[in-house]
């Protein structure tokens, strides 16, 4: 058992936080930059630093690293999205000719790849029924998939005769877009008579994309414990400088109560979601032991993320309900986050279903 | 201990939620229930249907609009109103700079601003908290130094809800930065946006809309007639004003239909069982908020608020915050791009504002408990 | 609607207080009173009083507001069970012969009557199975029975050919008694061949046996706030008197604050209490309705019952912890009567049977 | 990062799982598991057995019976003997006042005491909290004023675990009242408690049980050989003291004990899926204090007690708090007389003892936070 990072991955710690810190500099730029497309502006330079290549040569352990330096500053980069989930997908399920072709682009960062397999009232649910694989065309929709209009590539879940399969579209569907609660975009992807290309030798794949997506969960909880380390900070830092009645805010010994529990909180979570990390970089871990490790990390950060997000408004008051200081973006990033990776209530359920085959939990045995 | 209400309480009741349902028109009444943005038009419109029915201001005294009803007829008209969706009168007018002008005003200013404000004539904003004092009320540095039969106003509010759309403001200004304590020496005075030297800038908020505003005042001159009751006794109509605004703030209607709508949506969307406990949970909660509003409603004295209403204030933010967490976790994935995600968001501001939380736990801990 | 109290039950309510805060004089004394048989010393004031014969004579008002006061000092006199459920089962259920045979020994305190409605097992559920009536005697086994080995009557429900069935006992069975968390007493009472009359007419009684135990339901939770008060009362006096580091302790923000949460769920909880009995007293009330309010106020119970109880023993610290001192009796009472009454799950999965019928929720509709 | 214990921590795993699964008699640790009362008779029993195999005190120093261990295998023999429900070491001997007068105490004073501490021959008391004194222990008040080579110890002591077993106690004292500041003047001295003056009195707690006592004072005379180090300097090793009680308090191993025995007794129950969220939940929570008791272990430099102990300490006792709230609510109505509800009221002690969680919220908030 070893919590510890070697110097290599220091190093990769740092250099992120400088070139992510450098491109978001403050609330201020980030947010002007989610007001105009695509809504991010780092993708260049993490394709650059090749932090892009991560899912084609890395362990979980370095991707998730990196997510962790983007939560802290909340890039809205869809470094998980396409990266970790889109590209370890096509790692982990593409022939050999497909990681070939897409893994130069993806990680020169010339081809966005996203995954579209979210339907419409599933609620996290992988087999796929809202979309159809029938000779060679899909047809359906699915929704909500984050950045599909800047997306070149969609891997797309479908019902088959075999299953849930996956497949690679570049073309021939339409969006609808919208603003998410997080200042990034999602859309309502329909398809009608689309073409599209079997990822891998075809059959059922859902085992595939629920593996893939536990990862992505597992990265998804990094950047979460990123954003709560800044909540955390910010919330800190305002309760020494900011004065009321004459004096700091922690005089307020309620309110530095507070903060101490939000400590608490964060500490915890990040235990949990460090250990899934390690869980997932395990090469002997079984796909049910990342799917639960997955389930405990997002567990955290529903509960973790709700109470450490809303206490840092509230310790703020009215300052961090405005769209220039930091918090409730962060905030809105959390919400975001636990809404794509599954909230308390699924992972409870499905962690239920196991829960009974073990008396003490042990996760290091 | 009677559990219906008075054949008289229960004829009122009927009588508000005839006309809130059948003389405000539905198109108004969705856009509360399914919390699309309220336009100035709209609530405008909503309160001038209200006023002429003399449904606006029930709470004022009689010969400006007042109905003299009792606390539970207000509590009935007030949650009536609520569980339809119809648009709240503007509190700023309705409940705050009304009744200051009511008590304390001069029959001249009465009459000037009082038929105006109910009939929404007149737009009014608040000009209380500054960028230094948020909970702190009484630091505000914004001065108003006489010069001649005027006041020059200098310094900047903030937290400014819907002064975008402001024609006037009420103001907390200092007129007199040398008296000994910080609550002395502060005055409430009224003045029209469009006097020069006066600017407003929108907030934009975390859910992307725009509801508060900074207001800045550079030399804005200001007739001494526009004065409030008398100079330097500011802090007590503010202490008036704001006892009334914590009554009204327990949104106990609201909550109760924005529960409802979340549970049809549960159904809908075929996740009821799923989150059945939790609906109990809250349904059990908001029944507690409702009957101890009932009781403090039935129980008050005239006039003066009941400390308890921190109570109301404090519970009936965390389940406006707790209903709409529900609402977003009931729409799953969908609440990515969903407006209760916004509205979960902006609804976090209703712990804060109106005196936050922490300060209803002071007064609850200092007044009740006696801490 | 109307919270408030006439003249006539101020009084009630002055006179009880007056009577029981003689008996239990201190915690000390209530705590020595519960060491020596039966465990309860008031009995016969009470009767003096003629608070015993409440079931037969009055609303449930009066005896919510004497099971109130009686909570204050958590007396461990057996009022709710003996006289609001028993008695109160009996006047609702027995024949005019059997009502007239009981109610006056009851109410003079020479009978104390206890509903032997538990099962091992039947978490709080009202159809009896483990024990049955046949051929005029019961077999079977009913666990816990409060205050069995002093009860001179027992009414037992039993498995009969036509549903649950009701049975007055006065002899033939076992009993093993058992020290409950609260102090009190709790017997397994086994019956062999005991001879049993039936309480009415015979038939299915479960309504009846639902129905008494919802308004005693009701009346332990105006027990519940009584005690409740007296927790946040002490807390709060506590809290003036009791000097750390050289200042009382509400120089401490944290601790008035949390103080000041006690209050705000006493006086939601006691709402909610108080019109769970103007319900149970409205003459017009289904025994639908009654079941609603009852579990409306069993769920207030659990939740505040817990929380004050709790957070009283960890204000006061150390102390708490010990039998001299007063909260911890009322913690362990709370917890008493939440586990006689139903605990926060069986409520809300009760409540949620019928949640769904209405939209908005109208107390007073 | 690695995920498995190293080959060498997981064989010292093993060989501590199978020592007290195997060599703690099934008797004993039955006692733990059933949450029934330890004897003393017991307790020295388990601990003897403990000993004779240098496992009762392996953070002491190695020539005094220590192991040399890593803080990682300290973590892992602390939590396989809860697993196992192995009766701890005595902490007043093993974990209070064994480390102090290793550290602190002179050779003399070190032989004459650290083997039969060990060896619980001497069954050590805890004289630290004062009537007025709960968490704010500087302010003791016992004095032990010097009469030629004695000490004569007058005043009261209050919370003395287990006190009435005890053979000495270990003192804080107040041996210069006029010091400047109160932390100074207070000395640490060892009482044998059968010594003319002092009187033990057993406290019943709220679960009827006797775990605490008060300890009386009156003219103790005590020899001056039985002080620890310096005179005057005994704030110094109550800290280290201290520090040292927080890391083992997590009781980590105990809690998942008790959470998977509930487990299965909701399945014997059939309420197993009632409970299943609440206990995925508890799980969940127990998980994270697990791993961040090893992130501490792993990462902790040798010696001083990591800051981040106070999160254990919090989160530590929330949870087996929880557990056995969990606990009582399977039982149901037989927890009425169930021992699970007298666990319940008696693991309220956890959030108030070893320094309540209000005290290391404040060890958070001010060395962490800076707050």
């Amino acid at each position: 058992m070893d919590f510890t990072i070697d110097a290599e991955q220091k190093a990769l710690v740092k250099a992120t936080r400088d070139l992510i810190g450098n491109v978001y500099d403050s609330s201020e730029t980030r947010r002007a930059i989610t007001k105009t497309d695509p809504g991010f502006a780092a993708w260049e330079q993490l394709a650059e630093m090749g932090l892009l290549s991560l899912p084609f040569e890395a362990t979980p352990v370095e991707t998730s690293l990196v997510a962790e330096e983007l939560g802290r500053v909340i890039a809205p980069d869809p470094f998980v999205e396409a990266i970790v989930f889109a590209g370890g997908l096509v790692a982990a399920a593409g022939s050999a000719e497909q990681v070939e072709q897409l893994s130069e682009s993806i990680a020169d960062g010339s081809t966005l790849a996203i995954v579209a397999w979210a339907e419409p009232g599933s609620r996290w649910g992988t087999k796929a029924s809202a979309v159809t694989f029938a000779d060679g065309v899909l047809n359906g929709v699915k929704s909500p998939v984050v950045q599909a209009e800047r997306a070149d590539v969609l891997i797309v879940s479908a019902a088959t005769a075999d299953g849930t399969g996956l497949f690679v579209v570049r073309d021939g569907y339409e969006l609808v877009t919208q603003r998410t609660l997080d200042g990034s975009r999602a859309a309502k992807v329909t398809f009608s008579n689309t073409p599209a290309e079997p990822l891998g030798v075809g059959g059922d794949k859902e085992a595939a994309l629920a593996l893939a997506l536990d990862k992505a969960r597992i990265a998804y909880a990094h950047e979460a414990v990123g954003s709560m380390q800044t909540c955390l900070e910010t919330t800190v830092g305002y309760l020494k400088t900011r004065k009321q009645f004459g004096v700091p805010l922690n005089t307020f010994q309620a309110l530095n109560f507070r903060a101490a529990d939000m400590y608490v909180a964060l500490e915890l979570a990040r235990s949990v979601i460090t250990w899934a990390t390690i869980v997932a970089a395990e090469e002997t871990s079984t796909p049910e032991a990342i799917a639960a490790a997955a389930s405990q990390a997002a567990l955290q950060v529903s509960v973790a993320g709700r109470h450490i997000g809303q206490d840092a408004v509230q310790l703020h008051g009215g300052i961090a309900m405005t769209a220039e200081y930091s918090v409730g973006h962060h905030l809105a990033r959390l919400t975001a986050i636990e809404h794509l990776i599954g909230d308390d209530a699924f992972h409870r359920a499905r962690l239920a279903e196991t829960m009974g085959d073990h008396g003490v939990l042990d996760p290091i045995g | 201990m009677r559990l219906h209400l008075s054949a008289e309480d229960q004829a009122f009741r009927e009588e508000m939620r005839t006309f809130f349902t059948t003389q405000v028109p539905q198109r108004i009444r969705d856009v509360v229930i399914n919390q699309e943005e309220l336009t100035k038009e709209v609530m405008v419109e909503a309160q001038q249907i209200l006023n002429a029915a003399g449904l606006a201001v029930p709470a004022w005294p009689e010969e400006w609009g007042g109905r003299g009803w009792t606390q539970l007829q207000r509590h009935i008209w007030h949650e009536e109103l609520q569980l339809a969706g119809v648009p709240e009168p503007l509190a700023f007018n309705a409940s705050m700079v009304g009744p200051v002008i009511a008590t304390f005003g001069s029959q001249e200013i009465k009459e000037r601003f009082l038929p105006k404000t109910a009939n929404i004539d007149i737009w009014w904003s608040q000009g209380f908290s500054e960028p230094d004092a948020g909970s702190d009320l009484a630091s505000l540095r914004t001065t108003a130094i006489k010069d001649g039969d005027h006041y020059v106003v200098n310094g900047q509010k903030t937290w400014t809800t819907l002064g975008q759309y402001g024609d006037w403001i009420f103001m907390l200004v200092r007129t007199n930065p040398d008296a000994p304590k910080r609550q002395q020496g502060i005055s409430f005075l009224l003045i029209d946006m469009t006097t020069p030297g006066l600017t407003v800038r929108p907030i934009e908020l975390i859910d992307g809309g725009f509801e508060v505003n900074e207001v800045f005042f550079d030399n804005v001159r200001v007739p001494v007639e526009n004065l409030v009751g008398e100079e330097n006794k500011g802090w007590d109509y503010a202490k008036f004003l704001l006892g009334n605004e914590r009554v009204g703030i327990a949104r106990v209607g609201s909550t109760k239909r924005h529960l409802s709508e979340v549970k049809e949506r549960a159904k809908e969307l075929g996740v009821f069982d799923q989150f059945a406990e939790r609906i109990v949970e809250l349904e059990n909660e908001v029944l507690a908020l409702d009957l101890t509003a009932l009781r403090v409603a039935a129980n008050s004295n005239e006039g003066r608020p009941d400390p308890v209403s921190s109570v109301l204030k404090i519970k009936g933010s965390v389940l406006t915050q707790a209903v709409s967490e529900l609402a977003v976790d009931v729409e799953g994935p969908d609440a990515l791009t969903d407006h209760q995600s916004l509205a979960y968001l902006n609804y976090r501001k209703t712990s804060i504002y109106g005196g936050s939380n922490e300060i209803q736990r002071t007064i609850i801990a200092g007044t009740i408990l006696g801490l």
